[in-house]
């Protein structure tokens, strides 16, 4: 049993002891993939003393479709509806990032209305995206008002992307380019009416949810992260945030109107589960904020798409590139090869969820209790069918 | 250990399992449903069936989305008899949320058929129905009703929660008619339904017939 | 922990006494939104079939399946997407491309069955509910996939251009060819419309690929006069290229022309099939015009020995006398002919059948013969004073400008018609110095004539009088000069939707003195090199006949096509005349070996 | 001529005359394909015949009142002579001249008869000379004006 104190284990990779099974003093527990536990569809292989966890292992491939193989069949036009299927609750990041890496391989400058109704459609995916996971926290620990409540209001968001793109889960609106349309009529102020209830709802949520005495007991030191685990594991996004590390892109490396916006880069102390959630929770009141901005500051006219060629034909120059951008996650990039063909030569698509659901989740689960492994790894915010695309 | 149990005639080879892992399941074949011989008595049991469809919580793929809006207060699915449930053994409706990867395919399978009888099958998304957004890919399977019987399929991408109730309330209107015999249909064709499978899971360490 | 953390979860039971969040009746409450992607809508009353949205589907969610209701419309390919909702992901790409706006999607998304292969629905074919749908979403104004505008074709400006018979447009370079080919969406609707059914997709494609060789050895397979129609095609393509519909087409023509402009003429032999072997057949050809030398060409291509009979001094036809050098110059006319020749044609020039050779020798010593002599005699007006000298014909005065002789116009001049005859009339006149006036019958929109040329010869300088009817000419004072008596018209619509006639308004009579009258209404064919019996054997009806299948006539050996003898009169027609002629042809010399041969590549 | 019946007479006799005139011409003419247009032209000068004989037994109402369009494309050409072989344009021209010639006629007759349903009828054939010779203009402006 491997007990994560201090500097020089946190960076320990060696292999556990082996148990020996046959002494019958451990049990091996598959939970997963079907099992109500995880977030998604993949499985860990828990070792077991008593209701201890002495070992994790994470199997994913489950939801493998080979987008990075698909996309390289498909035109550049096509593949933007393609990638949005990467993270299932979270697809404009992959839209928005594919799309951006077009237009740099291709030089394509997108108008700044563009810009702006990107920077909207990214801040409401990351409030649908939080809403959405605070429900799943709250479940993973036995909780289910709260979902009721968090899951059911992010729809009033979904119907803002559905008036706003045309769909409610794979949007396509952030195509290579710019976006598809722009504003319906009255769309500002349904939005705005959306984000004055969020905002009532997420006070409610802090009460019952942060201030619950059982929610409180059973994350709190559960799932420590320290400072100095943050590069060797490749820990980005909230999770890093929880435990003092300041590193958001949105800030560091602005893109598309953050720079122009006005917000700052939260943090933590200790990034526990109770910590993480809690940073969740303000970045969600955050993301209210920015989209309140964006709704000031978007250009209400203009054109919203570059000059394009025709797209059934459509050559990039050969080129790489490597674009990023902070989702709810962290850090979610696009790697990026063409070759002047109509087709591009390689991607590659890094999301945050690869190093914490595996590496990051195994080193984790070590050592706690099986009833907490759910809330656990709901508090690390992990996709799996990004994992393994 | 369990001694393996003999059935009558027709067994099956469970030839994916090694010797000692054999002697851990039942050789028996599937056997289709056989409904109650008075039909009023098996009109009230369909009434009852499709009044408390249990979902089995197993999210494998982009449908699995839409299945928590459809659970919670918005859809409330939960006032049309629809519940969540953890395992396969308490679970009559089996929901194929899209795409079904070879790997998940496998364990489809095998929560399928430890599923109870009487047992549905919804198909989610365009994905099980003909392939959809990875009809090309390596890694999925393309017609699904290939490997198991589907009741229902439900197009769209993703189906939003209103047409999953819709498709809910459809499911129902056939049970109650007596018209969904997915089940008996996999009885009756085992034999390809399990050749399919086998073409596609290469590694079949599983038993034939999970029950 | 505190107090707090254990009473604050009470907290929930506030929220019992607000408005729940549930729907009450979700699957009838909730359309969609007005912007929805739902299931797919298709005006196929204005679908031309182009085939976009088959191309852009990354699913293979569509096929283009054939419609009967719509098979054999003109510019349309008779075929109707049918979408498979098993494959379609509602990206709404298709419509973002629908190149004629007819593809829309309705907010409709409910499709339950249990029979997986029941997905499967022809938009505007198929009876669904959502058919009618307001609602759903629509290609937002301003949002392309494919640029709407055509790159424009570098010109001389129009006082440059009256200073000399220098080509006026200029044509396109490279990255501009690249930029217009790009814009083709290869759909073929052009192809089918096309008389000669050039393979415009792919030469455009090669154009993409920058391989002009391989574009030339296509344009070849289908028309042996790739320079000259790069430049005055009356591109019956572009007015049916579905990227028109929305934008502007294609510029076919000119992207034609930039393949023959980057192939330089000594290449042409490396490049360019060459003959097959002698079969032995003797085929005579009267008329070295388009329809004559395609025939030619095709005809030497396939081993015969070919001789062309040309009354006028050099060949080209039409395309030399009648179309002026500002729009077709002698040098790229030439590099067609040349082409022709220099894989063994032979043309005589200067024998007029009939005078210098009699057309029933050609009947005994040649195996086969194809007529194409075209339309030569312009049509007169019948209006009183018609014969006066200042009157002259617009076909003379381009075929004297064409061999360097001074049509003796004077400064003022009326030209009366509207068709591109007419036009370059004008345009001529313009360039010696006169002063030009169109008199035409109908509106400016009714004229005949290309746009184009209208919108040209109207920068040049040229004043155009729609709605004008010559009544008379009278004579002038002076000899020199002659009067027109012309009054306005007034546009009636036809009842029985015929285009609209204009009637003459007789108070409203105008008369005016030129210089000279150029008469451009029309033209005839002039048969007499055939004896009248010859005339009426072949079925000549008023100098135009009809022939059957591959050009032939009612006369065993006798072929023909060209202006005369189809409906639409302009060189693509006649190159494909002689085109087809040439496969009659070689069917009747040696009909075994062809058909086996069409079998084969069919 | 004072009587309906003599105008109406008169009128059908005229197309008749009409209708072997150009059955004449076609006899003469060298080419099969004009000698088929004559024939047209005498066919539809019967049917003018038929019309008139169905307003001569009361079958058919001629209309006066009614507007025709006149295309005034006759009034300004040329006369042309039958030949032995004249073009397409030529019948045109002739067939359109005999219309209009026939208009006038009728039209000037009524103008010297008082009103009543003599002037009536002489109206009535006028406008119907007049539909029959918009028939002409329009296919001469539809064949031959193509380009004018």
């Amino acid at each position: 049993m491997t007990q994560l104190t201090g500097h020089s284990s946190a960076l320990d990779f060696a292999q556990p002891e082996p148990v020996d099974m046959a002494s019958g003093k451990y049990v091996k527990l598959w939970q997963g993939p079907q099992h109500p536990g995880i977030t998604g569809n993949m499985s860990l292989e828990l070792t077991l003393d008593g209701d201890t966890i002495i070992d994790c292992k994470t199997h994913v491939g489950y939801l493998h479709r080979g987008f990075e193989k698909l996309m390289e069949r498909r035109s550049f036009i096509q593949n933007f509806t393609v990638v949005c299927r990467i993270a299932v609750p979270e697809p404009t990041f992959n839209e928005y990032l594919y799309s951006h890496a077009v237009e740099q391989l291709s030089g394509i400058k997108i108008p700044e209305r563009a810009i702006w109704l990107r920077t909207m459609n990214l801040e409401l995916m990351r409030l649908a995206s939080f809403l959405m996971w605070i429900g799943g926290m709250s479940g993973a620990f036995g909780q289910y008002t709260v979902p009721n409540w968090t899951t059911a209001y992010r729809d009033f968001v979904l119907d803002l992307f559905e008036e706003m793109t045309g769909a409610r889960i794979y949007h396509m609106y952030i195509v290579p380019g710019g976006v598809r349309a722009g504003l319906p009529d009255g769309f500002e102020k349904r939005a705005r009416d959306i984000m004055d209830g969020a905002e009532k709802l997420l006070d409610q949520v802090e009460r019952v949810m942060f201030n619950n005495a059982v929610f409180k007991a059973r994350s709190k030191g559960l799932g420590i992260i320290t400072p100095d685990m943050i590069d060797p594991y490749g820990i980005v996004g909230p999770n890093a945030r929880a435990c003092g590390v300041e590193r958001d892109i949105r800030k560091d490396e602005p893109y598309l109107a953050y720079d122009q916006l006005n917000f700052e880069t939260i943090t933590g102390k200790d990034s526990d589960a109770y910590e993480r959630a809690y940073l969740r929770l303000q970045e969600t009141r955050q993301c209210i904020s920015l989209i309140r901005q964006c709704l000031d500051k978007a250009p209400k006219d203009g054109p919203f798409q570059a000059d394009m060629p025709n797209v059934l034909h459509w050559k990039i120059p050969a080129g790489e590139t490597y674009v990023k951008a902070e989702c709810t996650r962290g850090e979610y990039g696009y790697y990026m090869v063409t070759d002047g063909s109509e087709f591009v030569r390689r991607v590659h698509v890094r999301g945050p969820s690869y190093t914490h659901a595996i590496a990051v989740m195994e080193r984790l689960a070590v050592g706690n209790n099986i009833a907490d492994i759910a809330g656990l790894m709901v508090s690390l915010h992990t996709y799996p069918p990004e994992i393994e695309r | 250990m369990f001694k393996k149990t003999l059935n009558t005639e027709d067994t099956l080879k469970n030839s994916g399992l090694t010797d000692e892992e054999q002697q851990l399941f039942s050789n028996a074949r599937p056997q289709a449903y056989e409904p109650y011989p008075i039909k009023a008595v098996e009109d009230f049991a369909n009434w009852a069936r499709a009044n408390s469809l249990w979902i089995l919580a197993f999210g494998t793929g982009c449908g699995a989305i839409e299945l928590r809006p459809l659970m919670t207060a918005r859809f409330d699915a939960n006032r049309f008899g629809v519940a969540g449930r953890p395992t396969p053994r308490q679970s009559s409706v089996f929901v194929i949320g899209g795409y079904a990867s070879v790997k998940t395919l496998k364990r489809i399978i095998r929560s399928y058929e430890q599923m109870q009888g009487p047992k549905f099958v919804i198909a989610l998304g365009i994905c099980p129905v003909n392939g959809g957004m990875y009809f090309d890919s390596y890694n999925t399977v393309n017609q699904f009703d290939q490997y198991l019987p589907v009741d229902l399929y439900i197009t769209g991408c993703m189906p939003r929660p209103e047409v999953l109730v819709a498709g809910i309330m459809e499911l129902q209107k056939k049970i109650k008619a007596g018209e969904c015999n997915g089940a008996n249909l996999y009885v009756e064709n085992f034999d390809w339904y399990k050749s399919n499978q086998k073409k596609v899971i290469k590694n079949w360490d599983m038993p034939d017939y999970n029950w | 922990m505190s107090l707090k953390d254990l009473l604050s979860p009470f907290f929930v039971w506030q929220r019992a006494f607000e408005k729940p969040y549930t729907t009450l009746r979700p699957t009838l409450d909730r359309p969609g939104a007005p912007a929805y992607r739902g299931f797919h809508i298709n005006i196929t009353e204005t679908c031309v079939g182009c085939g976009s949205c088959q191309t852009i589907c990354q699913n293979n969610a569509i096929d283009m399946v054939a419609v009967e209701a719509y098979a054999g419309r003109a510019g349309d390919s008779g075929l109707r997407p049918r979408f498979d909702y098993g494959r379609c992901c509602w990206c709404g790409l298709c419509v973002d491309i629908c190149t004629a706006a007819s593809l829309r999607m309705s907010n409709e998304y409910a499709w339950i069955s249990d029979d997986p292969d029941s997905f499967h629905f022809t938009a505007g074919v198929d009876d669904k509910p959502w058919q009618d749908n307001e609602l759903g979403y629509r290609r937002a104004e301003g949002y392309h996939l494919n640029p709407p505008k055509r790159i424009e074709m570098p010109m001389l400006s129009a006082q440059e251009s009256l200073k000399s018979f220098a080509e006026v447009t200029l044509g396109y370079n490279e990255e501009q060819a690249k930029k217009e080919a790009d814009r083709c969406v290869e759909c073929g609707i052009c192809v089918a419309t096309c008389p000669a059914h050039m393979d415009v997709p792919d030469y455009i494609h090669s154009i993409r690929d920058g391989d002009y060789e391989k574009g030339l050895q296509l344009m070849y397979r289908t028309n042996p006069f790739p320079a000259t129609c790069g430049r005055i095609c009356t591109r019956r393509c572009e007015s049916v290229c579905p990227v028109g519909i929305l934008g502007e087409p294609v510029a076919i023509r000119w992207l034609k022309r930039f393949i023959v402009d980057q192939v330089d003429k000594k290449d042409y032999q490396r490049i360019l099939e060459k003959p097959i072997a002698s079969t032995g057949f003797k085929v005579a050809i009267i008329g070295a015009g388009p329809g004559g030398l395609s025939a030619a060409y095709y005809l030497r291509q396939q081993g015969h020995a070919v001789t062309v009979y040309e009354a006028q001094a050099t060949g080209g036809g039409m395309l030399r006398y009648g179309v002026p050098s500002y729009r077709l110059p002698d040098a790229e006319l030439d590099k067609d002919i040349d082409h022709i020749t220099s894989i063994g044609v032979e043309i005589k020039y200067n024998s007029r059948i009939g005078k210098d050779v009699m057309f029933e020798s050609l009947l005994e010593n040649y195996d086969a013969v194809f007529m194409s002599t075209g339309l030569s005699v312009p049509s007169s007006m019948r209006i009183n004073g018609e014969n006066h000298a200042r009157v002259l014909s617009g076909l003379q005065i381009l075929a004297d400008v064409a061999s360097d002789r001074d049509p003796g116009i004077g400064k003022k001049v009326a030209v009366i018609g509207g068709g591109n005859v007419a036009m370059d009339a004008a345009r001529v006149s313009r360039r010696l110095g006169a002063e030009v006036t169109i008199l035409y019958r109908r509106r400016i929109s009714d004229m005949p004539a290309d746009e184009e040329e209208i919108h040209e010869c109207q920068q040049e300088g040229c004043t155009i009088v729609p709605q004008a009817i010559p009544v008379e000419i009278i004579d002038a004072d002076n000899k020199q000069k002659v009067c027109i008596k012309w009054g306005e018209a007034k546009m009636v619509d036809d009842p029985k939707g015929g285009r609209a006639r204009p009637v003459l308004q007789e108070d409203k009579m105008h008369t005016e003195t030129y210089d000279c009258i150029i008469s451009a209404i029309g033209q005839s064919s002039n048969l007499d090199y055939l004896s009248k019996e010859l005339q009426e054997q072949l079925a000549f009806e008023w100098g135009k006949l009809t022939p059957a299948e591959y050009q032939h006539t009612s006369m065993k050996k006798v072929f023909v096509g060209g202006d005369f003898a189809n409906r639409t009169a302009d060189a693509i027609s006649a190159i494909e005349d002689g085109h087809h002629a040439a496969r009659g042809i070689n069917r009747f010399l040696n009909p075994d070996f062809y058909t086996a041969l069409e079998k084969q590549e069919n | 001529m004072n009587t309906v019946d003599e105008i109406l007479d008169y009128a059908i006799e005229q197309e008749q005359l009409a209708a072997d005139f150009y059955e004449d011409v076609a006899q003469r003419v060298e080419t099969a394909g004009m000698k088929k247009i004559l024939l047209d032209f005498a066919e539809e000068e019967k049917r003018h015949k038929k019309i008139l004989l169905a307003v001569k037994t009361g079958e058919h109402e001629l209309t006066p009142e009614q507007e025709i369009l006149d295309l005034k494309i006759s009034d300004y050409l040329v006369e042309v002579k039958t030949s032995e072989n004249i073009s397409y344009q030529d019948a045109l021209i002739i067939a359109m001249q005999r219309e209009r010639a026939a208009y006038n006629l009728y039209n000037d007759m009524a103008q010297k008869v008082p009103d009543g349903k003599l002037k009536h009828i002489l109206l009535g054939l006028a406008k119907e000379e007049a539909k029959h010779k918009l028939f002409f203009e329009a296919e001469y402006d539809e064949r031959v004006l193509t380009d004018n």
